[in-house]
C-alpha cells in the first residue's frame, strides 16, 4: 500500500487510523437512518443526481467561492471542512470538495459534521457524501477518529462503508467529498 | 547453475528421453510428470496450531484474500480469494467445512451485486457449495461479529447494512438462505449458543434472538445494558463459554453472560490501573482481544494514547488471568501490532500482525517469546481466525 | 479546526439551518448540497497534455486500473477501473470515446469468464457501451500491441492467445464482435492503415491483414523480415506515418514500412556506437520507445547490462532525430523508468514511470527539464497512452 | 507490492524481470502451440488431471527423494529445477516443486527449461507447469530473462500468462512448479 506510505504523518499510530472507512456522522445522521435511509435533508439531494454530463467541467476545479471566504487547500487533511472526513479526498482524485470525481455516483446517504470557518467564523454543517462506483482512488488519505465509536452507533462510527444502498452508488468506496448544507446556528 | 536453452534441435532428444522415459529414469530421480498433474491437500481436521489471516485488500478491495499459515513450522499452507470488502472465514466445528461470505460485482467494481456464502472443503479449498444470500453484507472495517456460526453450526448468521440493518440466516444443513431477520438500530452478531446469538443496539441495548430448526426467530430486546456516551465499549469482544467480553475505549472489561432470553452484564473490571490510565495505557487495534479457555486467559493489544487512539496499534501485549482478573504477564511484540489471536490448545501460540506490514509473528503464549516470523503474508491483514 | 461533535440535541439547529438555508446563507459560503450530487465532467476534446496511466495491478490483477493525468498541472483527473490482467485503454480519434478491453470472472478469481470492450465517454468517464467479445484475449506484459484501432478507427482489434493465436475484430460504428482471424504463429497487432494491420510471426514474418467494410479478412504472409536468432526485436515498436520503428534487444532499429500487401525493412541503424554497445549501454524498459512526429524524434529508455537485462529499467534517455539518425539529445531521468511517452503536439511532455514506485514524473522533451512529479498513481502502472 | 521489495535480490535491475510472466519455452513449447495447444509429452499429464482428493496430503511437503538425490531449498530461487522459472514458487505457498498448491488446478500448457542437478551430475528437462484458479501467492518471486525473447515466440516468451486454454485452468495465475519430466540424454 505504497499510498500509505506518505500519507503517513505520525507513521505507526496514523495506520490502523488509515484502514477506517467513513467518519463521523452527527445525531442527524442517526436520524437518516431512522428513516429509512431516505434523506429528508438538503443532503439528501446526493439521490437526486443530475446526469453527470449536466455537471460542468469547471466542476473539478476545487472551490467556487473565493480562496479568501473558502480559504485553504482542498486536498489537504487540514482543510477546514475536513474537520470530520474519513478517505480519500476527492479533490485528489479528479472532483473536489464538493463534487465527485468524473464516472462515480454520489453516495445519497451521509454523515454530517460541523466544521469552523477560520475566514467568517461561522461553523458550517458539512455532509460528507462518498463517491461511488470505481475501486478505491487511493490518493490523499484523510481520517480522525476524534468522536469515531462502534459499529453500534452506525452514526458516530467510521468503519462503515457508505456507499451503499442505493443502486446507483454501489458497495465500491471510491472518495469522500466535504459539502456545505449551511451554517450551524 | 542454468543451463542453456534447448534449441529446436534439442527438441528430438528431449521427445527420446520422453519415449526412454520408463527406461532411462530408473537411476534416475523419479518423474513427475508421469504421475500426471498433483495438487496439495491439507490434513482435516486442521491441526489447532494452524491460523487462518484474513486480508481485506484495502488498495484493491474486489480482491480479497485468505491466507493458511502453520504456526509450527511457519509454513504457508494455502490461498482462498475471496472477493470484494472480505470480512473472514469461519471454520465448521466438524474441520470439513471453512464458509466465507463473499461479494462480487458483474463487472468487478460494478454492474450487478452478488452476495454468497462460498463452502471451501478444508482438506482441498476448493469450492465445494455456494449459497446465494441477500446482496446486502456489511461492507466495514472487518469484525470477527461480521459473520457467525451458532453453536451448533446450525446457522450461520451475517450482518447486513445498506444502511438498514439485518442479519441474513443462512442454514448450513440444507444449505440454503433461510431468512433475513431485522436488526432496527442494531449491529453485528454474537452466539449465545446452541440456536441463538444477539446482536448490539445503539442505545446500549441488546437484541436477543433465539432461532427454532426452522430458523424462526424469538426476539428480546434488553434495557441498555453498556454506557454508549462517556466511555463505550468496543465491538471486538471475545468469548469463553456463556461469557462474552467486551472492552471500552478506555479499556474496561464488561463480562456479559448472555443466553437466548436474557443477558446481564457482571461486575466490570479494568485492564488498567488508575495510574496506568493517567499514563495513557488502552487496549487498540482492529483484532485487540484474544482469549485462551485454559487459565482462562485474556491478551490485549496495549499502547498510550488519547481516546482518539482506540483502534491504533500497540507494540505490548498484556496478559489477564480471566479467573482472578489479575495481570500475570506482559511482553513487548516483535513490531507493532492491530491484531492478535490466540490458538485454542492447551499450548497456545500467540499470532500478531500489523495492517500495514505483511509478517506474521508467532509467539509461544506462555512466555511471549518469538517463535517465528512468516513474511509476505498478503497485503492488509485485517483479523486472524483459529481452529 | 474540528468543532465538538453534534450531539442529538443538535439535531434541531442542524434541521432549522437547514430549513432557513435560503435565508440564512444570504452572507454565508454558498450551500453544496442546494445544487443537488455533483460529478466533475471532462473537456472533451482531451489536452493533449493529458496522459493515462494503465496499471495491470500485479499483485491484485482482478482489480485493473487507469488513471489520468494533466501533465501540465500535475492534476489527477479521473480513474477507470478495468478488471482483470488489463491491458491498456485506447482513445477514438474523435475523442468521444475510451475503449478498453476488459476480462472478469463471475467469481472475482474463478467462475465464468466474460470478455468486453468497454467503451466510456470521454467527458464523463461513465459506462457508454459494452461490447462482447470471445473471452479469449492475451494475458501477458501490457503492450501497445495488445489492442489497437485501425487509422480510420472503424475496427478495433485485439490480440488473443489462449494459447491459440488470433485476433478479435470489433466494429466501433456497429459497436459489436464481427469476427475472429486466425493468426496461428504471429503474435500482436500493428495497424498499417485505415483498414490494415499486421502481426508478426514466430519465424521473423508477419502476416498483413487487410479488412473490408464487413471486417472480411484478406492474408498476405511475409518472407522473414526479422532476425529471430542472434538480436531480435523487441514487440515494443513505436510508429510514425507508415512506418514502424521496431529495436532489437541490442538496440539496433528497424524501420517497417507496412502496408496493407506489403512490407519492408529499411536500412537499419543502431542506437549505440560500437563503443557504446561494447560498455554495455542498451534500451531496456516494459515502454522503451517513445515518438514524436515533430522532427521526428524517438526517445529510448537505455541503461548499461547484458542480453538478459532486455528489459529492466533505465535512468537514462537518449533522444534521437528520425531524419538524421542521429542521436541529438541525452538526460538522465529524475528516477528509474521502465516506461516513457510523449505527448503528440509540437511542444511535447515527456512522462516516465516505474513499475514497482508510483509518482509519475512529467519532463520537458525539448530539453529533459523535469517539470512536475504526480505521487501515488496506481499500483504498478505499465505503459501509458496520449491523445 | 510490499513482496517485491523482498524479493529483490538487485532491486532496480531486477524490478522489471519481475514483472514478467512466464519463463522461457525450449523448442519443445513452440512444438505443443505448433501442435494446437494439444500437448503430446508427459508434461501433457498436467491435462488429465486426477481430482485434487487424490493427491495426498504429504504431496504438500517439498521433494519426495531424498535430499541428497534432490539437493537444495525448493522454496529457493536458487534451486537446481529453477534454472528456467518465473514466477512465484508453489514450494513458498502451499504446494512443493511438483505440486500444485490447495485448491489450485495444474495448467496442462507449459514450457520446458534443461537443468543440471547438482548431486547426479545429470541433466533434466524440467517442466514449469501453472498453477491456477486463484489469485497471485505473491511470494518467493522467481525469475531470470536469460534466453528470454518477444512475444512473437511464445514458447520463448516469458511475458505470458500460462494459467489460458482450459476450463479448469483458467486465467488467474497463482504459482509455478518445477516437475521433472526425465533426464534429458
Amino acid at each position: 500500500m505504497k499510498w500509505l506510505d506518505a500519507l503517513s504523518e505520525n507513521s505507526a499510530r496514523a495506520l490502523a487510523r488509515r484502514t477506517s472507512r467513513r467518519s463521523v456522522l452527527a445525531g442527524l445522521g442517526t436520524f437518516l437512518l431512522g428513516a429509512a435511509a431516505v434523506p429528508l435533508l438538503p443532503v439528501a439531494r446526493g439521490a437526486d443526481s443530475k446526469p453527470a454530463g449536466d455537471a460542468s467541467g469547471a466542476a473539478a476545479a476545487p472551490g467556487t467561492a473565493s480562496p479568501k471566504a473558502d480559504p485553504g487547500d482542498p486536498s489537504s487533511c487540514d482543510y477546514w471542512r475536513h474537520c470530520a472526513v474519513d478517505g480519500f479526498l476527492c479533490g485528489c482524485c479528479g472532483g473536489s470538495q464538493s463534487v465527485c470525481p468524473p464516472g462515480t455516483d454520489m453516495s445519497p446517504v451521509t454523515w454530517i459534521g460541523t466544521c469552523h470557518n477560520p475566514s467568517d467564523g461561522k461553523d458550517y454543517v458539512i455532509s460528507y457524501n462518498d463517491c461511488c462506483g470505481k475501486s478505491a482512488c487511493g490518493r490523499c488519505f484523510c481520517n480522525r477518529n476524534e468522536g469515531d465509536t462502534a459499529l453500534f452507533q452506525p452514526g458516530q462510527s467510521n468503519d462503515y462503508n457508505w456507499c451503499s444502498g442505493n443502486s446507483k452508488a454501489n458497495i465500491p468506496y471510491h472518495c469522500s467529498t466535504a459539502r456545505i448544507v449551511g451554517t450551524a446556528k | 547453475m542454468r543451463f542453456r536453452l534447448m534449441k529446436p534441435v534439442h527438441l528430438v532428444s528431449a521427445l527420446m528421453a520422453c519415449a526412454l522415459l520408463g527406461g532411462s529414469a530408473r537411476a534416475d530421480l523419479p518423474s513427475d510428470s508421469e504421475r500426471g498433474a498433483q495438487v496439495a491437500t491439507l490434513a482435516v481436521p486442521a491441526s489447532k496450531h494452524w491460523v487462518w489471516v484474513n486480508d481485506f485488500v484495502f488498495p484493491h478491495m474486489a480482491d480479497g484474500m485468505a491466507y493458511l499459515i502453520d504456526g509450527d513450522t511457519g509454513r504457508y499452507l494455502g490461498t482462498l480469494s475471496t472477493g470484494y470488502s472480505f470480512a473472514h472465514v469461519l471454520l465448521s466445528r466438524d474441520s470439513k467445512l471453512i464458509y466465507s461470505p463473499e461479494t462480487y460485482f458483474s463487472r468487478g467494481t460494478r454492474g450487478t451485486r452478488t452476495d454468497v456464502v462460498t463452502l471451501y472443503d478444508a482438506g482441498t479449498l476448493k469450492v465445494a457449495g455456494e449459497i446465494a444470500i441477500p446482496p446486502k453484507r456489511s461492507s466495514n472495517l472487518p469484525m470477527m461479529a461480521n459473520a457467525v456460526l451458532t453453536d451448533d453450526d446450525r446457522f450461520l448468521l451475517i450482518y447486513n447494512f445498506n444502511p438498514a440493518q439485518s442479519v441474513t440466516v443462512v442454514d448450513t444443513k440444507l444449505r440454503k438462505f433461510v431468512r433475513e431477520i431485522e436488526t432496527p438500530g442494531c449491529a453485528l452478531v454474537y452466539p449465545t449458543g446452541p440456536r441463538s446469538f444477539f446482536s448490539v443496539c445503539g442505545d446500549g441495548s441488546l437484541s436477543l434472538v433465539a432461532l427454532d430448526d426452522a430458523g424462526g426467530a424469538h426476539q428480546t430486546r434488553t434495557q441498555p445494558l453498556f454506557n454508549v456516551a462517556g466511555d463505550p465499549v468496543t465491538e471486538k469482544a471475545v468469548r469463553i463459554g456463556d461469557i462474552w467480553y467486551f472492552v471500552s475505549f478506555a479499556g474496561r472489561i464488561y463480562p456479559l453472560e448472555a443466553g437466548p432470553r436474557q443477558a446481564a452484564v457482571k461486575p466490570t473490571w479494568w485492564l488498567t490501573s488508575d495510574a496506568e490510565r493517567k499514563a495513557g495505557w488502552r487496549p487498540g487495534g482492529i483484532q485487540q482481544l484474544a482469549v485462551n479457555s485454559q487459565g482462562p486467559r485474556l491478551y490485549a493489544i496495549m499502547h498510550r494514547g488519547g481516546v482518539e487512539t482506540h483502534k491504533d496499534p500497540g507494540k505490548d501485549v498484556w496478559v489477564f488471568d480471566l479467573s482472578t482478573r489479575q495481570r500475570v504477564q506482559q511482553f513487548a511484540l516483535k513490531s507493532m501490532a492491530t491484531s492478535i489471536q490466540l490458538s485454542s490448545d492447551a499450548h497456545p501460540l500467540l499470532y500478531s500482525i500489523f495492517i500495514d506490514a505483511t509478517d506474521l509473528n508467532i509467539y509461544d503464549a506462555a512466555t511471549g517469546k518469538l517463535l517465528r516470523s512468516v513474511e509476505h503474508v498478503g497485503t492488509t491483514p485485517t483479523i486472524m481466525v483459529t481452529p
